[in-house]
């Protein structure tokens, strides 16, 4: 594109548009450009300003503050993209020139129409709601408790720790995962400046940054926190057994007060009554009777609570994609195929099986075991995404089942992903433990004898990529390495706090690359597997960096909010109260007496959907007002026509 | 005097001592009918009660509650005006607590004339009439079968002929706004005749009519243009209905659907790409 | 008491002679609705109909007659206006002879008086410069 | 009929101009005649907006947003999914072509389905004849 002849043609054909200077400048963006544009806005008395350049996501922010510093408001400077969106998408030049003269018209259109906005300021509350009690909202709490603020965590299930809790060994370490666990679990319980609130959901959160009013439900335990030693004679003596399928993953049983693990914190148990005979049958009472300190009470109420804080990080986790859903897998058909929790579980010494690794029957040794990767991930029936942990974790579970069984050991992989410090090591060490590897995606694992040696066997249907052959393989347990996904309820939650999800329903960060932590709303941060699958290290790194993100922000003390919000007009507003509707952020209230809306300037976005809706234009969003886009338009309107005209002439 | 008007004076005669007054309709001098506002104090004036023609009676009940928000009135209303009194009510331009519904049935010549689908009431207690069955529209389904070409060459014809008086906006229960977009030289060219081409005149108040408009046809009866622009309205409606499941007047709770998210399936009605 | 009709009139603005509606809420005039079953407008006006109760009660309405003096526009009585008006129409036939003058009537005036312009053109000034708004 | 279509494209702020952005960076070509209007989020685009731009003289007007679920605003392109489809709707009863107008989605990694998009739909419109001369 010859910039210099737009240049030209702007100073002289804008002329009536109110362009006094125009100029062609290669590095506008350094700080020479800025310097030319402040001159001129001096010398000239320039009240508008106009850069027709790069993308404004790369610049606008610069020419904004070189504005800004010669006096003339921000919000009075106009950006268009003729690099990006012109010259390097245009084949033609002289094409291209043109396009630029129509884009700077539309700008030039658009900035005489532009006002100067002042930015809001409000101060932010220091407390900082977590939400969700795995690793992720463990090390977030605890980060920002240490610096001294206030913390509220609220966690659904009974006991913080999430599914680390439930970890027979961590990859690629093989630490023992309680024992480095347990001790964080404690240090929140323990903490002076962290509010711990398990059994407990968000219910409602209003407000905007700084200012977040949450309403929370702390579900009835039936105990008293009060009286509660945590002793354990409740649920000994309790005598109705529950298959628990949270904790256990279906491979064990809890009492109908429980505790989830022995570790839990807090130490107080819950009283489960959708299982417990008292409030099934109206008898029973066994734990109120041997309790020694009086600390059973039944038909406790919920209790609501409200809290103010200024920042939230959500830390919800990931469900395990049910394993049910690929039939052919035959899981929960075929007995001895496993999913992956349900062999953490029986590896755990904790767990159901003692540590011991089993068949179904709960004794047989298995000598044959398969390990199917991507059950659930990398697959366009269930979910496409790799689910990033599967891979290692197999690995683990391949070193593990060696180790305490001695068995074979297959591994059903379609790329094997190892790509973290000492992962690939990992790896390697697999390898030589003899561990059979085979490339390709398992079609079928069924109990139907084909073959000699079939009997009594599972047999893993599958080819091998890196043959051609079809194998089958016979096994005695099949393990299925079940991917992740985001929560059921991800949804739900995030229209709660105002976020977005994504088509998997994952979490939507506000920059894949360099904004990992925070989302679209301010004030609201992410951490942990509810952004996207991911292990252990990364979980605990998101933590720390949505916490220091979070005191960051309360460190400064007070925030600017934006500036273009929507604006109702009180005269003409007739009070129909459709934008009050169609605001995302429900940012618009109604004024009863005067029969008006009005828009919460400090919870408004300026997403202008509610003026789209004003059939009046009562409303209308500041800098992006019906005005200046029709401006913009006939700007850029005006030239091409012209062009047109100057083609048939 | 006919079944359905004497009817209706009993009807109105009972509730008549405990309001403020009853909206109707009143023949006038040379037989030209209005509405009026019947008060207990003056009970003979119900001699002169009259039905037809319909007159956009919404229209002056809100005239009279935005002067007397806390007044107890009943409005004779059929089918149409009920459903326009409904969506003033979702658009809080009046409220239902103090207001009587005297729901009045049109009946078949009447509903033919409107090319009503729905000549009945469905919310008042009161019911003056029997009830009768929607009737066709030809004249939406021959403009609806028409090409392409053919449609265009139709409004164009049609549009040609509007005078601007703004009496379909002045005349529509919908049009409620303190000012109108359609004043406004950003979205119409004003005071300009013969009409733009293009104009954005019929198209904007389309638009504004999206999820509102009750079919009553009084934008098309006061036209001096005769232009039918209810047909625009009705195959609008008709699409509203099958994407979003929405109705005028039907549901007090139900909001219009493009104030909202998109609920289960609504995208897939909409057309748009994947 | 609530008081709410319909008083039917003729629109003002031009010889089409339709009829509407002045709609009078409790003695004062809110707005304009066409009359539906009449035989010329058939409940239809146009933009000017439409807005014919708009100027009745405007402020901007002149109730008495101003006389410019010295450049500024001052409350006159019925009297001295009229005086004004023949004093200075009286010097203008002598001055420049009656043809000087011309009288434009309008559609919005009753025949009656559209005659009575006529003839005053004719009969007290002397011209036939006679015309009105409906040719325009 | 072949010309040189005027369009002009309304993109959300977050998402599809940001899509614009990336078929820039990959250097992905694409024909000069659409010209971006960046608004906040497509829920901002009044029909009445849409309309203006075909009353200015416009071939074809696009709307491009955020793909359902991944607004910004959270829900604001949901307001823009149901808006849109009644206003194609109505330029299909008056008997303008629908296609005039285009929603779409376009995220700020699709710059490939951003240039092919526009590719594909500036050789569409090229192909229909100038709107305002079906206007007259």
């Amino acid at each position: 594109m010859n910039v210099g002849e737009v240049s030209a043609w702007a100073a002289e054909n804008l002329k009536d548009q109110g362009v006094v200077v125009a100029r062609d400048y290669k590095f506008m963006c350094s700080s020479l450009g800025q310097e030319l544009i402040q001159k001129d806005i001096k010398e000239q008395g320039l009240t508008r300003v106009v850069v027709a350049a790069c993308s404004p996501h790369l610049h606008e922010a610069t020419f904004r503050n070189a504005c800004s510093r010669a006096g003339v408001n921000p919000y009075l400077f106009e950006m268009t993209n003729i690099r990006e969106q012109d010259s390097w998408v245009t084949t033609d030049k002289e094409e291209a020139t043109k396009k630029a003269k129509a884009l700077v018209a539309a700008a030039v259109g658009r900035v005489a129409y532009q006002k100067p906005l002042e930015s809001l300021l409000v101060p932010i509350d220091p407390n900082v709601l977590v939400v969700g009690g795995g690793i992720a909202g463990i090390q977030a709490s605890l980060e920002i408790a240490n610096s001294g603020q206030h913390v509220y965590l609220v966690e659904r299930e009974p006991s913080i720790g999430g599914h680390m809790a439930q970890f027979d060994k961590t990859f690629p370490t093989l630490d023992c995962s309680a024992c480095i666990l347990t001790p964080k679990m404690f240090d929140v319980g323990n903490h002076k400046n962290i509010t711990m609130l398990t059994w407990s959901e968000v219910e409602k959160v209003e407000g905007y940054i700084g200012n977040f009013t949450v309403t929370i439900r702390k579900r009835a335990r039936d105990i008293d926190e009060e009286l509660c030693t945590g002793c354990g004679v409740c649920w000994e003596k309790c005598p109705k057994k529950v298959l628990d399928n949270v904790f256990e993953a279906g491979m064990g049983n809890r009492k109908a007060v429980y505790v989830p693990f022995p570790q839990a914190v807090p130490k107080y148990p819950v009283i489960d009554r959708e299982n417990c005979t008292y409030y099934l049958k109206g008898t029973c009472k066994a734990c109120e009777k041997f309790c020694p300190t009086g600390a059973i009470k039944f038909n406790q109420e919920d209790q609501i609570l409200t809290v103010k804080v200024g920042n939230i990080i959500l830390a919800t986790g990931y469900d395990l994609f049910d394993s049910h859903r690929i039939t052919q897998y035959g899981y929960g058909r075929l007995a001895n195929v496993f999913t992956s929790l349900e062999f953490e579980r029986m590896s755990n010494s904790a767990g159901p099986t003692g540590g011991k690794i089993v068949q179904r029957d709960g004794k047989t040794a298995p000598k044959v075991v398969g390990i199917v990767h991507c059950t659930g991930s990398r697959d366009k029936n269930y979910h496409e995404y790799c689910s990033a942990i599967c891979c290692m974790q197999s690995l683990k579970f391949a070193h593990l089942v060696k180790e305490k069984t001695g068995a074979e050991v297959y591994e059903f992989y379609i790329d094997m992903r190892t790509p973290a410090k000492t992962y690939e090591e990992f790896y390697h060490r697999l390898l030589e433990e003899g561990t059979h590897f085979v490339r390709g995606k398992v079609a079928e694992i069924s109990d139907a004898v084909r073959l000699p040696g079939e009997e009594g066997k599972l047999i893993i249907q599958v080819e091998d990529t890196l043959t051609g052959n079809q194998l089958r393989v016979p096994v005695d347990m099949a393990i299925l390495s079940a991917g992740l996904e985001s929560r059921h309820d991800a949804k739900i939650v995030a229209r709660k706090f105002g976020i977005s999800c994504s088509a998997d329903s994952w979490f939507i960060e506000r920059h894949p690359k360099l904004d990992p932590v925070a989302t679209m709303t301010d004030g609201v941060f992410v951490a942990g597997a509810c952004q996207g699958p991911k292990d252990i290290p990364n979980s605990v790194a998101q933590g720390a960096a949505a916490a220091a993100r979070v005191l960051s922000i309360i460190g400064q003390g007070e925030i600017e909010i934006e500036a273009a919000t929507a604006i109702v007009d009180e005269v003409t507003c007739v009070g129909c109260k459709q934008c009050i509707a169609s605001c995302p952020y429900q940012a618009i209230q109604y004024l009863e007496d005067k029969g008006k809306a009005y828009v919460q300037e400090a919870l408004c976005k300026g997403c202008g959907t509610c003026v789209g809706t004003c059939l009046p234009k009562s409303i209308s969003l500041k800098h992006f007002t019906d005005e200046q886009i029709v401006a913009e338009m006939i700007g850029a309107m005006k030239v091409m026509k012209s062009f047109e005209l100057m083609e048939v002439a | 005097m006919s079944d359905r008007l004497t009817s209706l004076h009993e009807a109105i005669e009972k509730v008549l001592p405990d309001l403020d007054g009853v909206l109707a309709l009143k023949s006038g001098p040379g037989g030209i009918v209005s509405p009026y506002l019947f008060s207990k104090e003056h009970p003979e004036e119900l001699a002169k009660l009259a039905i037809w023609p319909k007159e956009p009676v919404p229209d002056t009940l809100k005239i009279i509650l935005r002067a007397h928000p806390d007044a107890k009135l009943a409005i004779v209303c059929r089918g149409c005006e009920e459903r326009g009194i409904v969506e003033m009510f979702k658009h809080a331009q009046l409220g239902l607590d103090n207001l009587t519904l005297i729901g009045l049935q049109c009946e078949k010549d009447e509903a033919e004339f409107c090319r009503c689908a729905k000549p009945f009431t469905v919310h008042a207690k009161t019911i003056v009439g029997q009830p009768i069955e929607g009737v066709a529209d030809p004249l939406t389904e021959q403009v609806s079968a028409l090409s392409q070409p053919e449609k265009l060459a139709f409004w164009k014809q049609e549009f040609e002929h509007c005078i601007k008086c703004y009496g379909c906006r002045n005349i529509c229960p919908q049009c409620f706004c303190n000012i109108c977009a359609l004043e406004d030289e950003k979205w119409v060219e004003t005071g300009r005749l013969p009409m733009a081409k293009p104009s954005m005149y019929h198209l904007v108040r389309a638009m504004h009519m999206t999820a509102k408009c009750v079919a009553c046809r009084e934008c098309e009866e006061t036209c001096p243009a005769d232009i039918p622009m209810a047909v625009h309205f009705r195959l609008i409606a008709r699409d509203v209905k099958e994407m979003f499941n929405y109705e005028t007047g039907a549901d007090m709770e139900q909001k219009p659907p493009q104030l909202l998210v998109l609920e289960e399936g609504e995208y897939d009605r909409t057309g748009l790409p994947h | 008491m609530i008081k709410y009709e319909n008083v039917l009139t003729t629109c003002p603005y031009c010889g089409t002679g339709c009829a509407l509606h002045l709609q009078v809420l409790d003695n004062t005039l809110v707005g304009v609705l066409p009359a539906k079953n009449h035989i010329i407008s058939n409940g239809g006006l146009c933009i000017k109909g439409w807005n014919a109760h708009a100027f009745v009660n405007h402020p901007d309405r002149l109730n008495k007659p101003l006389i410019r003096k010295n450049g500024k526009l001052k409350e006159a009585t019925w009297d001295e206006a009229l005086k004004l008006v023949a004093d200075k129409l009286g010097a203008i036939k002598t001055e420049s002879g009656p043809d000087s003058v011309a009288f434009l009537s309008s559609a919005k005036c009753t025949n009656e008086e559209n005659y009575l312009m006529q003839k005053f053109a004719r009969a007290v000034i002397g011209t036939n410069n006679v015309d009105h708004c409906a040719r325009l | 009929m072949m010309h040189e279509p005027k369009i002009i494209g309304f993109l959300c702020n977050w998402c599809s101009y940001r899509g614009a952005d990336s078929a820039g960076m990959a250097r992905l070509k694409y024909p000069p005649n659409i010209k971006i209007i960046r608004v906040p989020c497509s829920g901002r685009i009044s029909p009445e907006l849409v309309l203006r731009t075909f009353r200015e003289g416009a071939d074809a007007v696009m709307v491009l947003g955020c793909h359902i679920g991944d607004c910004h605003y959270s829900t604001g392109n949901h307001r823009t999914a149901k808006r849109m489809p009644v206003l194609k709707k109505l330029l299909e009863y008056t008997g303008i072509e629908s296609e005039r107008l285009y929603i779409n989605w376009v995220s700020a990694a699709e710059g490939e389905k951003f240039a092919t998009v526009i590719k594909d739909f500036t050789e569409k419109i090229s192909a229909l004849p100038p709107f305002v001369e079906t206007m007259k």
